[in-house]
């Protein structure tokens, strides 16, 4: 059973990175904690299961739901992120945001109605039995799909010159800018590949529920924060590290204490200890340049 | 200057997680001198203004100030013993005019009056204390602009009025003078010298050694978290250790001009 | 109440019915379901003459699951919109900050399918018209211990008034019977993954799963119940039916599962066939089980004025005095002295993905709700 | 009459929260995103001495101050171990946690929440909708009168020297600990005393009263009106906290408005409607200004 | 190569550098010097694209700048050492150094700089992997510089290398910037420490509230009598 819980959480908390490593990206270079992410999460999934009741190809509804996402964050970045961070302290792009998500949830909730709507795609692997414990076929998927993400996003960040470009540009705008990097291009880009990612992570969890709601981005959008900043600040690695400290955290009070506390709550009580114990986050960041 | 000694560092180490910036540094400053601190970069000067300040808390050893152990005190209370400080990087805030920025560094005793206006009667001799400061300082014309609009200059010269306003009986600067010009170089080194002639005991951390020959009494050299070298300034300064840890040993002025 | 003065006035023209239910917000889909509900029994009722000649007016507020907006809706209700009835189409927690208000003004209120106990006992004009969650609960046990033979029954119920009524039902009646009932496993609302809990129910070795849960929390259980390849028997209630959209979540995965609830969907009774049937044409969806609470809420309210009168205070008598009035969600035997609604409970099981008659629980034992 | 007064107190509610917050996030700069949790714990607080011990609403209010206080201190305490988005986290977590407590705690009524909660009442008089409304509004004009007086005092400036750099602060005399934690009182004790009224004027209340998003809404307010802004943040509650009734008209597309709302003002007004330095305050006290001019020296 | 007309920079309604002219031939070594606040930097930062410029032209190798963002500066051929180091604080020196190379697109050249770079702060070579934030002050200036030389800049633009450096450290750095000048690099120096930048520069620019007010030959400035009297103290000799 505690293995089987373990790959439970596991799971858990791959599902968890998929939308962290998103929103780690744009948090990295702007310092927003930005709910409105989460808005991206579930517009993937909408436009995901739009394209794919027209064209039952599911790697159309990918680009549909990704593409649509990426243009959205670049168009958010632009219009409000980028002249708001300019003059503004962290709590001011915090509330926009917040407001931003509260349009994108209605906007879906008129356009698409308030129902469920399913994204019945079947998903290829079978159930998988190792001696006492079960790998079900979309834990699977997951697994494959988060590991494989993971290591693309890894490699783009530290063997790549637009990775490297993020990461000056996350430390110091004005001094990559001096450095010669086209810092406007690297705010973009994060904001681009974090709501890809997180429409990506949105259409997967769609799939693996069969359900897409307006409402579906409302857990995510403080809990994946949650885990972002206990990652370190725009620490990709940290993010997904902290995802699996919740998800193993969630998956074992479930299995073994049982729900004396909604899982949300359980997420942020394992989080407000952690902090405690390690105020500076699971990894410290880099250290402040003044 | 009497012979009272006023601070006294006790084997103070201070380590940063495998870093060791500070090991076993005993020094003394006796009241009324001006006593001056050197060394390298990175040399554990400004960390050990901050042991003494109780920003940090020493890995071993004691501050005595005053004959009193102040290890483990908080900043603001080892503040209000009579300890003031300026910043290596000023620290204004910035919202606030540069009279407001003294005022609260002025009141800071006054527990009690806490929720008594500034505006009333009763603070009035605050008020003044804070523009004398400001007027020692230079700063008086610019006393009703928000901080933030002040440039690096009048920022140190507002840090200085600020721990001024304090009634310190020891006043630590760092590096109170980099990036200033000439002539409010020489400007600080008038007021420092008045300071010191009604009493104040100094502890300065500065990078340009003419500054610093031309004002202290003593001086202390740091290098890697160990004091190398103490004594007169002339002394100090010709010191073989000292001038390969600090100084250079040729100066640019030579050769290849 | 004051506003019965309006009512009366205009006594041949029009009648106002308060509604409130969440239409935006956290709940929509729910909330949306019984408004059109509302909206379709109010045009019928209209369309086949009204009351005794006099139209139904509805006047409609959002309340966003928010309580402090039920009050205030509650207060325009009474004091200035001039309302003869109300039917709350909201969950537990606007429902029951509004009935005290609704109390005092002395107008009468149902509440259509929100089913804390405190409800009815706010006072003698606050109705409930689905059955209690006691009563349900006992229903379930019933059909767990002669219908699937269970023997030992894990419970995973979603932490709310509904949950806790259920479950508190479900044990009472399984201690009277000598079924085997393990600690309940409470989930909350909104959780989406279920495979750890369901890890440790599995260890637990139980045969029927007694799962009090709302359709999307439902939905995921049925479908990683699948998935893990548990083998137990899973009995619901009525909160899987309380949108359409469960059927599909959970897909072929749904087949064999049993609920309790109050929609008989196989009703052979016209007034269900109808009901389905315009709904279906009107919204170009199934109707669902908060859509036909809601709809039975109004005819209740009509046939309470055709019979007693169009006053608050008549119409409140009519409601009390309602006896075994065939409505869609089954025969309604009456109301106790509380206000709580005494029917029998329908029996549905998922074949070839959708709800069918299964059976039907009448026994009077079971159906009357507790009135402490 | 009722209508008004009902609206009349739920507004002043907000605005007594949205104030509350302003001492803590807006004067002594600590992000606080889940106020609600102390809202919470002073209904709850109140509630339970009201329905289990049968104290009367005077003496619960009491007690839910210092109750919520009490834990403002606590959070206050850790607001020196954590910075910024640290703390601000750290605050969410607390919302959550604090509401599912009530919420699956038995004592607290878990999920049936706690009814038949008294209203206040002096002598034989029970308050009314529009007693209530009287009482919050009195409290509402106290505590600007109580944030004017902390405005201009040095506790003020003292919290706004910790809000724009606590080293410096702490350096000039000034105990960091003591006035952040006070901050932290004051706020959240004053919040407490705001969920007392609430679950007096409601006679019930459950956790979802409390959530995450009432903590969004507060923030929302003291932001969007200005931050240190007392007509700011007053005038931060009156629009949002009448905004659902206002829009009523536009039912299906409240939120969507709420949202918008937001969006554009901290856009095109960061510093908030009539915060320091926005182009309102600014075209406001333009003339004031004139005239005044040489006020401020010294 | 580095031509500026007529610049003005502006923070709100504070006009702090108010119509400076200069020119920097291929070659040159020009320093810039000025009390604190006189807007050496701003200067500099206009000249690199960080503030715009409310007035006035940049023409850098005959191509005019003006409005155009930072990054094209780079390309343009000037290299920047930021007043107060400014490294990246989490990236590793060398990642540092590659980034001062992010315009550079031929690996081969950017090994090249590297080599140099390594060969004139061996120091640097020693603390390749770790952290730029654990280096000492002295340190960072060392990568600062370096990371400016990656780019391969024609113009190298440094703002106040002596500020809070140890006398040995702000020795080796006037060393090298004279050696890099020697080496054919043209070089735009600002710097409070007028003496020694007047050591190293061919051409000197006295600033005071963002007005050029002398101007000519470091060696006749150094003698000049305002020049001394304003800057190089009287009580007080500077090493
Ligand atoms: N908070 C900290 N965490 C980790 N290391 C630190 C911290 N503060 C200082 N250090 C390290 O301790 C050493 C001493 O630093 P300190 O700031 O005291 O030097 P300094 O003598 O003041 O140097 P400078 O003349 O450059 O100001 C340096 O290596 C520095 O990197
Ligand atoms: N971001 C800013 N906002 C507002 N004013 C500024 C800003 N940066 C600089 N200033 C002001 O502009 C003036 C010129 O500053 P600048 O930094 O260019 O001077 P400097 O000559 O480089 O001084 P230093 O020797 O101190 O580096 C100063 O009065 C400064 O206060
Ligand atoms: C939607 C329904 C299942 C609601 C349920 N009767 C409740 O009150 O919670
Ligand atoms: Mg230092
Ligand atoms: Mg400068």
């Amino acid at each position: 059973m505690l293995l089987q819980q373990i790959v439970n959480g596991i799971t858990i908390g791959s599902l968890y990175s998929l939308v962290a490593l998103g929103l780690t990206m744009v948090y990295g270079i702007m310092r927003v904690l930005d709910i409105a992410n989460a808005g991206a999460y579930t517009l993937g999934a909408y436009l995901g299961v739009w394209a794919y009741t027209r064209t039952h190809s599911i790697i159309i509804a990918l680009l549909a739901g990704v593409g649509g996402a990426a243009i959205t964050g670049y168009l958010f970045q632009r219009a409000v992120y980028t002249p708001i961070k300019k003059v503004a302290d962290p709590i001011v792009p915090l509330v926009a945001s917040i407001g931003l998500f509260i349009v994108m949830e209605d906007l879906f909730r008129l356009i698409a109605g308030p129902y469920t709507i399913t994204f019945p795609v079947h998903l290829p692997l079978n159930r998988l039995t190792l001696g006492s414990v079960i790998i079900t076929g979309t834990q699977a998927v997951i697994l494959l799909v988060s590991a494989f993400l993971f290591l693309l996003l890894w490699i783009l960040l530290n063997k790549t010159k637009i990775g490297l470009a993020w990461q000056a540009t996350a430390q110091d705008v004005e001094t990559a800018m001096a450095m010669g990097i086209n810092t406007r291009s690297v705010v973009a880009f994060a904001f681009i590949l974090g709501y890809a990612f997180a429409a990506l992570a949105g259409i997967l969890v769609a799939i693996h529920y069969n359900a897409v709601f307006p409402t579906m981005g409302d857990i995510p959008s403080y809990k994946m924060l949650a885990i972002v900043v206990l990652g370190g600040l725009g620490n990709p690695l940290g993010a997904v590290v902290a995802s699996m400290v919740v998800g193993l955290a969630e998956a074992l009070v479930a299995g073994y204490i049982g729900s004396f506390l909604p899982t949300d709550a359980i997420a942020f009580l394992a989080l407000i200890i952690l902090l405690l114990v390690r105020p500076q986050g699971l990894f410290a960041s880099g250290g402040d340049a003044r | 200057m009497s012979d009272e000694i006023i601070l006294r560092l006790d084997n103070i180490s201070k380590k940063f997680g495998g870093l060791v910036a500070l090991e076993n540094v005993n020094l003394e400053v006796r009241a009324g001198e001006i006593c001056g601190l050197i060394g390298p970069n990175g040399a554990g000067k400004t960390t050990l203004f901050n042991v003494v300040c109780g920003v940090y808390r020493p890995a071993g050893g004691t501050v005595w100030f005053k004959g009193e152990s102040v290890s483990g005190l908080p900043v603001h209370q080892i503040a209000r013993r009579g300890i003031a400080r300026t910043f290596q990087v000023v620290k204004p805030i910035p919202r606030l005019t540069v009279l407001e920025n003294v005022l609260i560094a002025g009141a800071s005793h006054l527990l009690a009056g806490a929720w008594i206006p500034f505006t009333t009667r009763g603070q009035r001799a605050v008020r003044e204390k804070a523009m004398t400061a400001l007027i020692r300082v230079g700063l008086a014309a610019e006393a009703n602009l928000p901080a933030g609009q002040l440039n690096l200059g009048y920022l140190r010269r507002l840090e200085l009025a600020r721990a001024l306003v304090m009634n310190p009986s020891l006043l630590l600067l760092d590096e109170p003078v980099a990036g200033l010009g000439y002539d409010a170089v020489e400007d600080f080194l008038t007021l420092i010298r008045e300071l010191r002639r009604e009493g104040l005991t100094v502890l300065l951390v500065e990078h340009n050694t003419g500054v610093a020959e031309a004002l202290c009494d003593h001086m202390l050299v740091l290098d890697h978290g160990k004091m190398i070298a103490a004594g007169e300034p002339a002394r100090v300064l010709a010191d073989q250790a000292v001038i390969e840890a600090y100084l250079g040993k040729d100066d640019f002025l030579g050769p290849s001009a | 109440g004051n506003g019965a003065g309006n009512t009366q006035s205009g006594a041949a023209k029009t009648i106002k019915i308060g509604f409130f239910a969440p239409e935006t917000g956290p709940e929509a889909a729910d909330g949306t379901s019984a408004y059109n509900s509302a909206k379709l029994a109010v045009e019928q009722i209209n369309a086949g003459g009204g009351i005794n000649g006099a139209k139904l007016e509805l006047v409609n507020y959002d309340d966003q699951l928010d309580t402090k907006q039920a009050v205030s809706i509650a207060q325009k209700l009474t004091t200035r919109d001039g309302v003869a009835a109300v039917v709350s189409g909201s969950y537990s927690g606007p429902t029951r900050a509004a009935a005290p208000i609704f109390q005092q003004a002395k107008i009468p209120m149902i509440s259509a399918y929100a089913v804390h106990p405190a409800i009815p006992r706010t006072g003698n004009y606050i109705f409930q018209q689905s059955f209690s969650g006691v009563v349900e609960g006992a229903a379930a046990a019933e059909v767990a211990k002669n219908e699937l033979h269970a023997k030992n029954v894990a419970i995973l119920a979603i932490d709310n008034d509904f949950g806790h009524t259920l479950v508190q039902g479900f044990k009472q009646r399984a201690a009277q019977t000598g079924l085997k009932v393990q600690e309940p496993n409470w989930f909350h609302f909104g959780d989406t993954e279920f495979t750890p809990v369901l890890t440790k129910i599995k260890d637990n070795g139980a045969d029927v799963l007694f799962m009090p849960a709302y359709a999307a929390e439902g939905s995921q259980i049925i479908r990683r119940i699948h998935d893990m390849g548990l083998k137990i028997q899973p009995l619901g209630t009525e909160g899987l039916d309380s949108t359409t959209q469960f059927l599909e979540v959970a897909g072929k995965n749904a087949n064999g599962l049993v609920i309790v609830t109050n929609l008989n969907r196989d009703s052979k009774e016209q007034v269900v066939k109808d009901f389905i049937k315009a709904y279906k044409e009107k919204y170009g969806h199934e109707p669902d089980m908060v859509g036909a609470s809601t709809y039975d809420a109004f005819y209740v309210l009509a046939e309470a004025m055709r019979k007693s009168g169009v006053t608050p205070d008549k119409i409140r008598d009519g409601i009390a005095n309602t006896k075994n009035f065939q409505a869609v969600t089954g025969k309604i035997e009456g109301y106790d002295k509380i206000g709580q609604v005494i029917k029998p409970v329908q029996v549905q099981q998922v074949k070839d993905g959708a709800f069918r008659y299964f059976g039907e629980i009448t026994d009077p034992a079971i159906i009357t709700p507790p009135v402490n | 009459m009722n209508y008004w007064a009902v609206l009349a107190t739920t507004v002043g509610i907000w605005v007594l929260l949205a104030l509350s917050l302003n001492i803590i996030t807006g004067e002594a700069g600590q992000p606080n995103i889940g106020h609600a949790a102390f809202f919470g714990i002073g209904a709850y607080t109140s509630a339970i001495l009201n329905t289990k011990y049968g104290v009367d609403f005077w003496g619960a209010l009491i007690v839910a101050i210092a109750v919520s206080a009490l834990v403002g201190a606590v959070l206050g305490l850790i607001s020196m171990r954590l910075r910024n988005d640290f703390l601000a986290i750290t605050t969410i977590g607390l919302n959550f946690v604090t509401v599912a407590v009530f919420q699956t705690v038995h004592y607290f009524g878990g999920a049936m929440g706690i009814g038949g909660i008294q209203p206040p009442r002096i002598g034989g008089l029970a308050f009314g909708t529009l007693e209530i409304a009287g009482l919050i509004w009195v409290v509402v004009a106290l505590v600007v009168i109580l944030n004017r007086h902390l405005q201009k005092a040095w506790f003020g400036y003292a919290l706004r020297a910790i809000r724009d750099d606590e080293a410096a602060a702490a350096a000039m005399g000034i105990d960091v600990r003591r006035y952040k934690v006070l901050a932290f009182v004051i706020g959240t004790g004053l919040a407490g005393l705001a969920g007392s009224i609430y679950a007096h004027f409601m006679t019930f209340i459950s956790a979802g009263d409390f959530g995450f998003n009432i903590s969004v809404t507060i923030l929302a307010m003291v932001v969007l009106g200005g931050r240190g802004s007392i007509p700011g943040v007053m005038l931060g509650g009156i629009v949002l906290g009448m905004a659902p009734e206002v829009f009523r008209f536009i039912s299906d597309y409240r939120l969507l408005v709420f949202g918008s709302i937001l969006v554009l003002v901290m856009r095109f007004f960061p510093s908030g409607l009539l915060g320091q330095g926005s182009r309102l305050q600014e075209l406001l006290t333009g003339f004031i200004r004139r005239e005044g001019a040489g006020a401020r020296v010294r | 190569m580095l031509e500026i007309q007529n610049l003005e920079v502006c923070y709100g309604k504070a006009r702090v550098v108010k119509g400076v002219s200069l020119q920097v031939s291929r070659g040159d070594c020009l320093a810039i010097v000025g009390a604190n606040g006189a807007g050496k930097t701003s200067i500099l930062r206009a000249v690199m694209g960080l503030v715009p410029a409310a007035g006035g032209r940049i023409i850098l190798n005959g191509v005019d700048l003006t409005g155009r963002p930072a990054w094209e500066r780079v390309t343009g051929g000037a290299g920047y050492v930021p007043e107060g180091r400014r490294v990246f604080p989490a990236l590793s020196v060398e990642k540092n150094l590659l980034a001062g190379a992010y315009r550079v697109a031929d690996q081969k050249k950017v090994h090249h700089s590297l080599a140099r770079v390594y060969e004139i702060f061996p120091r640097l070579q020693e603390r390749q992997r770790q952290p730029a934030s654990t280096l000492s002050g002295g340190e960072q200036q060392m990568l600062a510089i370096g990371r400016a030389l990656m780019a391969g800049p024609q113009l190298l633009i440094i703002d106040e290398v002596s500020m809070g450096l140890a006398p040995v450290v702000v020795n080796q750095a006037f060393q090298l910037i004279d050696r890099l000048h020697h080496e054919g690099l043209t070089v735009l120096l600002v710097e409070q420490n007028a003496r020694k930048a007047l050591q190293v520069a061919e051409w000197g620019y006295l600033l005071e509230n963002g007005k050029i007010i002398l101007s000519g030959r470091a060696t006749d400035l150094r003698g000049h009598p305002d020049f001394v009297g304003a800057y190089f103290g009287r009580n007080v000799q500077v090493k």
